[in-house]
């Protein structure tokens, strides 16, 4: 009897905790489970979801619409040379295990980040420092090798987070940072669980508790999202779900845009003749991509170039679908019985987009060879190994065009003109001038047709309607919970 | 029983002909895909529907069953090949080390969680149908040298063994003359039942993306694609789940129906 | 059942007919046992002896069909349901079966399956039970053998006397023993039937011992039923029935267990097969001991003695199919051994025990009987030969193209001969080659040998346990005991004038119809 | 018996040396590097080479090999490569999940396949028999990775009864803990349960045709009680060996299903190592489903003894 009583009275609390944790905590679903918890550390996305904004902070800081707004430094100033920045370190900020911030932890961030045995895997960020140094507690000076325009957007980057030389050690597993949430828990292969920092510097965020879970399975999470397992899904990996979801007035889905150019990559050492390159890209029906793989999210693109940036041209026409002029160019190359491998890396945009694709061709008369793979083996084969012909991967770094400038970049793109484009770019800093050579640089890769442009990743979110705060966009891969609340219910 | 042996004939019978006419002709081009038509309800031009890639759902069955079919006989037949000799010559002698090696190399193989050691085959020589043959194959090495051996074992206690003997036969002859053709029958269960769990294994690995790969169809890869569609169109989950229940179904019930039928001690009136 | 009159028989079969699947098995069997009184049951196998007494058991297949009634005291237990006849299983009717090696649960105890008799049906206490099987062990002689013990643990004759033990352990007034003695040793069995007939004695029992063996009902029961193709073809009082022997199928059984006493061979040729001192040893077991024997041409030469004795392993190693470890074999001055060259193998051939394990169940019988071609290499005419050798035991030509499962156990047992002739060996080597087979078709087969040893000069190497046999078919005769010959001689004077006491115990163990209830209607039989 | 068990252990160690051999030597073929794999697409040359370094990934295979192996043996199972936690710590995080899971399934399976196996046996050849045949057959056809589908879609998307997966951890108590468990474990249990039920039933069949069943039935005893006091013991013996069988089966299927709920469980542990390359993850548990199926093959024999009474003397 007692035990009966015991037992309905810890269900009553269990319950009423569960009630009044909704209001003020959330679990954020997420497709990849990082692999640590130092954005230093390593380059996969899945550790910026879990910790950029929320855990740690750089001296600069994306805003939702992808501006660079003030972070950890209040101000900064450059020298009329552009070599020199000087960062106005905010006060009274506090270190998750209470020491404080100061302009020695800047230093020793950025020095670690660029030092020779460094593994952050960003380093080409660092790469312009010529030296850092503290000029007093709350100052911070960079001298840079040349100047460099972007070098604000540069400190914004998850891997450019300030750590603390006492902690900076255990980060991978036991991250302490400033932000306004401080670790509490990870059980490893199901969830990190965070906790409202009550010492932060900034406004106090509405939540006092965060869980990211991590649910790989797109049917799982489906799953979870309906049985209320995960009040967020931001990046939902099941496009194909999101019309039951918005039918469902429980929930509300968020489509907003990425910066992952999803591209047809083409291994221009191995497709040498531009007019098979030119036939693959108008073998493609890009809308029927977007259709059966994204099940209608994303926009179409022609060439390596986000939609949403002010600078983007609409090439989409130069590569039409058109599979009579495709069949002409490959006679007209001489190659009529082309077999060309496809790697495929596991998202459901290259596995599915992939088969779709493969059809396509096969259409024009190309043969493919898929094959599945997992991102290391993708990674060693394909982006290091440059084995492969075609392959379908989103580029998601923000401005990345410059890749094209690399010809040892695993498409192998060798094109001095271009290289020197991208070179003048670096050292121009008037917006007009810049406008007219990102341009420039946009028709050029469309004209050489370097790969296959296909669409604009999408980032389609699923949230339960009462949250509100919740990023729309990605300008980087993060889930700032800064700014999220429940709205109270009716 | 005689009853599960019609009725598991009749449903291997339809798959393995459906698999067979799919050699030769498809209601519809399944590596043609028709974005637009996806997701079609069942109608008069596609008795089915069609799928998220708008190919004819008769067609993918029909060519999923060619796979499954030709991934788990094949995988069988390398289990009769290589493990049915072993078995013989593990019976044929019996108690030595030959027969202790070989019993011990089976244990070793059984050891292995048979769906890791196929992820792993697969993860290192890649995805594919040939590989996830060769992953359910060695499975089943061990099984058909168990079973061969089993079934070896009392028929070399008899007589007629001793009268070859006498008439001069090595092992290897009788094995061959006498032994096999008198473990034929269990060989024969044995490989229906092997049969139907390489149809279920080959949909598990394509299920978790590592069998046969596109554009060949697989049931187990049509179920991993369908599965994020199951609440809004069951069918697509539905349908080819279902063609992996029969044709197992059908395939056990055949093989129950058989060991009845080919096993003499059942054929007596039972207490 | 107080109530019911006086009821001179306790067990009462009043019309039983059995039909199992449309099939009829028994056909208006009547017969009676007194309190007390001994029945014996006879007849070949498939006459329907054990059905019977499943039917009056009431554990019949559930597929079948019975007519009839079974009274036991007078209260019919074909209508009684199944309840009941729980409670009077074990309690009022004990059985005992065949086959002692597999009637016990292999993993209960002894004093275990014992005492499950007594606690099913009486409230006794687990040590009540205990007591009441140790009494139980100790009357049917396993005084020495703890309650303790596990059935692998004891020999054929303990575990039958277990059996025996469970059946008897509430007294029941009937005890149905179930060919109780033949899968057991002569001698054991000897001691097995004297715990029977002391059993019922002593306890007041009746006993229906069913059983094939005219000799074990001659020296055991006090009535006795011939049985044949499911009906009752005579019945009487033993010395009554002996005497008279009015039905023919009695007769044709009695002559055909009493075979002939063998003519000596008038000339004896040369040595064919010879041993000297051979041994063989498994570990410690000394399975063949110092044998030495010759056999000459056209002679035969029996082998006797018990299971375990090393008759089996004595075979293998003549046939060169084990090494002797120690002494040497000879075929036609060939040493025998695995390594012989095949061709020399050619001149000795063997027939097993089994007509059923000795041919594979899918080849033709004229491939089966080609088989030892392989030591010569096959002949050209060989189909000729398989047929003149399939004539020569006496089978048809058309059999050839046949599967061994379309013979009866006799006929194949001359397919095995057929086998065995078709290299023109100079010695077979019978292993119990008759034992498994019903006495007038052993009758037929024996009748085969003698005349293919005439006409073809043939030696034999006899082995079995059945003494009859070897009397009828042997010149000579060595009997074997833990892998010795303890005594060697020519068979009639070894029968009548045994010098070892082994021979003289196995000799007498031999259960006998009493010479004098059979003037007049066999010409022969010993002792 | 002592002697017979050593050789037995000393087969079973040979067994282990000759996986941890094949299991090594497999992985060092797998393709991708694990190094490139945790630094992403912009990461330089020398920082994979200082990471393949600092991992441990450098060096000649049999010295590898010794050192992973002699650091099992003293419960080192090594340092996983994404996590950067000892692996040890990373198996007993999850054992605590794969290991209720797997002896959950195998209780269910135990539970509901007895019983059945036992009605079907005992009414052969009845309406009960065909049915609980016809189900089992339906049971063992069914993949369990769309049974546990067709479960969350019926009982935690329809009618919400249970969560559609995840695992609350043991900290949350024992009850939201089971139940996460127990989709899974239906999932995992339905069809062993089946294969079970088939084995127990013609094992009892099987037994129920020996003498020593007819001795018991002379004796007095009823035919229920036949079957439960002489026939279950013999009939256990088969069902033991398949019951060793299926810790590999569920050991196996556990991978599949803790997938479908994305349980955090061992099978997920190298699920997720394989794909991203945490080969020593992948190493080190594989190890341990090996050992702990060649070590409940050892149960399985020693269980025999004792359920056999013919094996234990010798």
């Amino acid at each position: 009897m007692t035990q009966t009583l015991k037992m309905s009275v810890a269900a009553f609390a269990l319950m009423a905790s569960g009630a009044w944790a909704a209001q003020d905590s959330i679990i954020i679903g997420m497709q990849l489970e990082p692999p640590n918890l130092d954005p230093t550390g390593g380059a996969a996305a899945a550790i910026d979801e879990v910790t950029y904004a929320n855990l740690f902070e750089g001296l600069t800081r994306f805003a939702s619409d992808g501006a660079v707004v003030p972070g950890l430094a209040q101000s900064w100033s450059v020298s009329e040379d552009g070599l020199t920045w000087t960062f106005d370190l905010r006060p009274g900020v506090i270190f998750h295990d209470g020491t404080a911030m100061d302009s020695a932890d800047v230093v020793f961030s950025l020095n670690r980040a660029r030092a020779e045995d460094s593994t952050n895997a960003q380093k080409a960020l660092f790469a312009g420092i010529a030296d850092v140094s503290a000029p007093d507690a709350s100052t911070v000076v960079i001298t840079l090798d040349a100047p460099n325009g972007n070098f604000a957007f540069n400190m914004a980057w998850g891997d450019a987070v300030i750590v603390a030389p006492e902690s900076v050690a255990t980060n991978a597993t036991q991250p302490v940072g400033t932000g306004p949430f401080r670790f509490v828990e990870w059980a490893k292969g199901d969830s990190v669980t965070l906790e409202r920092f009550d010492a932060y510097w900034g406004a106090a965020p509405a939540l006092t508790r965060a869980t990211f879970k991590f649910i790989s399975d797109p049917n799982a999470a489906f799953a979870a999202m309906m049985a209320g397992d995960v009040n967020a899904f931001p990046v939902f990996p099941a496009p194909e779900t999101l019309a039951n979801f918005d039918a469902d007035p429980r929930f509300s889905v968020i489509v907003g845009s990425t910066e992952g150019e999803t591209i047809l990559a083409m291994n221009n050492a191995n497709l040498t003749d531009v007019r098979v390159r030119k036939a693959i890209s108008h073998a493609i029906d890009r809308q029927a991509i977007i259709d059966g793989a994204m099940f209608g999210y994303g926009t179409p693109i022609g060439t390596h170039f986000a939609p949403h940036n002010p600078d983007y041209v609409d090439l989409t026409g130069g590569s039409a679908h058109d599979p009579d002029m495709a069949r002409a160019l490959l006679a007209e190359a001489g190659a009529t019985d082309l077999r060309l491998s496809m790697a495929l890396p596991p998202p459901s945009y290259a596995r599915r987009g992939g088969e779709i694709i493969a059809s396509q061709l096969r259409a024009v008369g190309i043969a493919t060879d898929i094959t599945n793979m997992e991102w290391a083996q993708w990674l060693e084969q394909v982006f290091r190994g440059k084995d492969f012909d075609l392959t379908i991967v989103s580029h998601t770094e923000p401005a990345d065009i410059n890749i094209y400038a690399r010809p040892d970049y695993y498409f192998q793109y060798d094109n001095a003109g271009f290289q020197a484009l991208i070179e003048t770019l670096g050292i121009t800093a008037d917006p007009d001038t810049r406008t007219t050579l990102l341009q420039d640089a946009q028709k050029m890769i469309a004209a050489d047709y370097v790969n296959g442009y296909l669409f604009q990743l999408a980032k389609t979110g699923v949230a339960d309607s009462r949250i509100e705060g919740l990023w729309q966009n990605a300008p980087t891969q993060a889930n700032d919970l800064t700014g999220v609340s429940w709205r109270a219910g009716p | 029983m005689r009853v599960s042996l019609v009725i598991g004939a009749m449903l291997s019978a339809v798959f393995v002909s459906l698999a067979a006419v799919s050699l030769l002709w498809l209601p519809y081009d399944i590596t043609v895909l028709d974005i637009a038509g996806r997701l079609h309800p069942p109608s008069a031009s596609h008795w089915l529907g069609t799928d998220h890639f708008g190919r004819d759902m008769v067609a993918m069955l029909m060519a999923g069953a060619r796979t499954s079919i030709a991934v788990a006989l094949v995988a069988v037949g390398i289990g009769i090949v290589f493990g049915v000799p072993l078995g013989l010559v593990a019976a044929a002698y019996r108690g030595t080390w030959l027969d202790e090696a070989i019993m011990r190399g089976n244990d070793l193989v059984f050891a292995f969680p048979s769906l890791v050691i196929a992820i792993l085959i697969t993860a290192v020589f890649g995805a594919s149908a040939v590989n996830a043959i060769l992953a359910i194959g060695i499975f089943n090495i061990p099984v058909f040298a168990r079973v061969a051996r089993g079934g070896a074992l009392p028929l070399w206690t008899l007589d007629y063994i001793l009268a070859a003997r006498v008439a001069g036969k090595g092992r290897a002859r009788i094995s061959a003359e006498h032994i096999l053709p008198n473990i034929a029958n269990l060989l024969i269960v044995q490989g229906t039942i092997q049969f139907s769990l390489g149809i279920l294994a080959e949909a598990a690995l394509s299920y978790v993306g590592l069998g046969a790969q596109p554009p060949m169809a697989s049931w187990g890869r049509m179920l991993a694609d369908a599965q994020t569609m199951i609440y809004t169109e069951p069918q697509l989950a539905i349908l080819p789940g279902m063609a992996i229940v029969l044709m197992v179904l059908g395939l056990n019930l055949m093989g129950d129906g058989l060991r009845d039928a080919l096993d003499p001690r059942l054929r007596k009136a039972g207490m | 059942m107080s109530a019911l009159a006086p009821c001179p028989s306790l067990l009462a079969i009043d019309g039983l007919s059995v039909a199992i699947q449309g099939t009829d098995l028994l056909r208006e069997v009547s017969f009676d046992i007194a309190p007390g009184e001994v029945m014996g049951l006879v007849g070949e196998s498939g006459s329907g002896k054990s059905l019977t007494a499943l039917a009056i058991m009431g554990l019949l297949p559930d597929s079948s069909d019975m007519r009839g009634a079974v009274r036991l005291e007078g209260a019919d237990l074909t209508v009684l349901p199944e309840r009941a006849l729980c409670e009077m299983r074990g309690r009022d009717i004990g059985m005992i079966f065949q086959e002692p090696m597999t009637a016990l649960n292999p993993v209960h105890t002894i004093g275990a399956q014992v005492a499950e008799t007594v606690r099913l049906h009486r409230r006794a206490s687990r040590a009540e039970a205990r007591a009441i099987a140790r009494d139980r062990l100790d009357r049917v002689g396993l005084s020495h053998i703890g309650l303790d013990r596990y059935p692998h643990e004891l020999s054929g004759g303990q575990r039958q006397r277990v059996c025996i033990a469970l059946a008897i352990a509430l007294r029941p007034k009937l005890l149905i023993a179930d060919e109780p003695t033949t899968a057991l040793d002569v001698t054991t069995q000897t001691q097995i039937l004297d715990l029977l007939r002391d059993l019922v004695r002593d306890e007041g029992m009746a006993l229906l011992l069913i059983t094939h063996d005219l000799g074990v009902v001659a020296g055991m029961a006090d009535r006795v039923a011939v049985m044949k193709s499911g009906q009752i073809v005579e019945s009487d009082t033993t010395e009554a029935l002996f005497r008279t022997m009015r039905h023919p199928y009695t007769r044709a059984l009695l002559a055909a267990s009493r075979p002939a006493a063998r003519v000596a061979p008038s000339t004896v040729g040369a040595p064919v097969l010879e041993a000297h001192d051979v041994a063989r040893h498994y570990g410690a077991t000394r399975a063949v001991d110092g044998v030495s024997f010759t056999l000459h041409a056209g002679e035969s030469l029996g082998l006797v003695g018990e299971s375990g004795c090393g008759k089996s392993t004595l075979t293998r190693v003549l046939l060169g199919l084990e090494p002797a470890d120690a002494g040497r074999v000879s075929l036609l001055g060939t040493p025998v051994g695995p390594e012989m060259p095949t061709a020399a193998r050619a001149a000795q051939q063997v027939v097993f025990q089994d007509p059923y394990g000795s041919f594979n169940p899918r080849w033709r019988v004229a491939d089966l009987v080609a088989e030892p071609f392989h030591l010569t290499g096959r002949p050209a005419d060989a189909e000729a030969k398989v047929i003149a050798a399939l004539e020569a035991v006496g089978l048809a030509a058309g059999d050839a193209r046949k599967y061994p499962h379309a013979f009866s156990g006799g006929q194949r047992q001359r397919i095995a001969i057929a086998r065995a002739l078709i290299t023109r060996p100079k010695v077979l080597i019978l292993d119990e080659a008759v034992s498994a087979l019903d006495v007038r078709v052993r009758a037929q087969v024996l009748d085969v040998l003698s005349d293919l040893q005439k006409r073809l000069g043939l030696s034999y190497v006899f082995i079995s346990h059945d003494l009859s046999v070897v009397r009828a078919i042997t010149d000579r005769v060595m009997v074997m005991q833990s892998g010795r010959i303890v005594e060697e001689g020519v068979t009639n004077e070894v029968f009548f004038n045994p010098q070892a006491a082994y021979t003289a115990a196995l000799i007498n163990a031999a259960p006998v119809i009493p010479e004098a209830w059979l003037d007049g209607h066999v010409g022969w039989s010993w002792a | 018996m002592i002697r017979a068990l050593g050789r037995r252990a000393l087969s079973l160690l040979l067994a282990l040396i000759a996986a941890s051999v094949v299991i090594f030597v497999m992985l060092q073929a797998v393709p991708g590097d694990p190094a490139a794999f945790m630094l992403g697409m912009n990461a330089s040359e020398d920082a994979v080479a200082a990471l393949r370094a600092e991992l441990g990934l450098e060096g000649p295979l049999v010295v590898r090999y010794l050192a992973w192996i002699s650091g099992m043996l003293g419960g080192d199972f090594g340092t996983s490569y994404t996590y950067r936690v000892p692996v040890a710590e990373l198996v007993s995080e999850r054992i605590v999940v794969s290991a209720p899971l797997a002896v959950m399934a195998l209780v269910l399976s135990t539970v509901i396949a007895i019983p059945v196996g036992l009605i079907a046996a005992a009414r052969r050849g009845g309406v009960a028999d065909w049915g609980i045949m016809g189900g089992t057959q339906l049971g063992i056809a069914v993949p369990n990775f769309w049974f546990a589908m067709i479960l969350v879609l019926v009982f935690a998307v329809k009618l919400r009864w249970v969560s559609a997966g995840g695992f609350p951890g043991w900290d949350a108590g024992l009850w939201p803990g089971v139940r996460a468990l127990l989709l899974p474990a239906i999932a995992l249990a339905l069809p062993q349960a089946s294969i079970l039920a088939r084995v127990l039933r013609s094992a009892l069949l099987d037994t129920l045709d020996q003498d020593y069943i007819r001795t018991a039935r002379a004796k007095g005893l009823s035919r229920r009680a036949t079957v439960v006091r002489h026939a279950l013991r013999n009939a256990m013996i088969p069902v033991l060996t398949i019951l060793g069988l299926q810790f590999s089966f569920l050991l196996a299927g556990a991978i599949i299903i803790e997938n479908v709920f994305f349980l955090p469980g061992l099978g997920r542990l190298i699920f997720q190592g394989i794909t991203q390359r945490d080969l020593i993850v992948v190493q080190s548990v594989t190890m341990l489903l090996v050992f702990a199926v060649i070590l409940v093959t050892f149960l399985v024999d020693l269980a025999y003894t004792f359920a056999d009474p013919r094996l234990r003397r010798r």
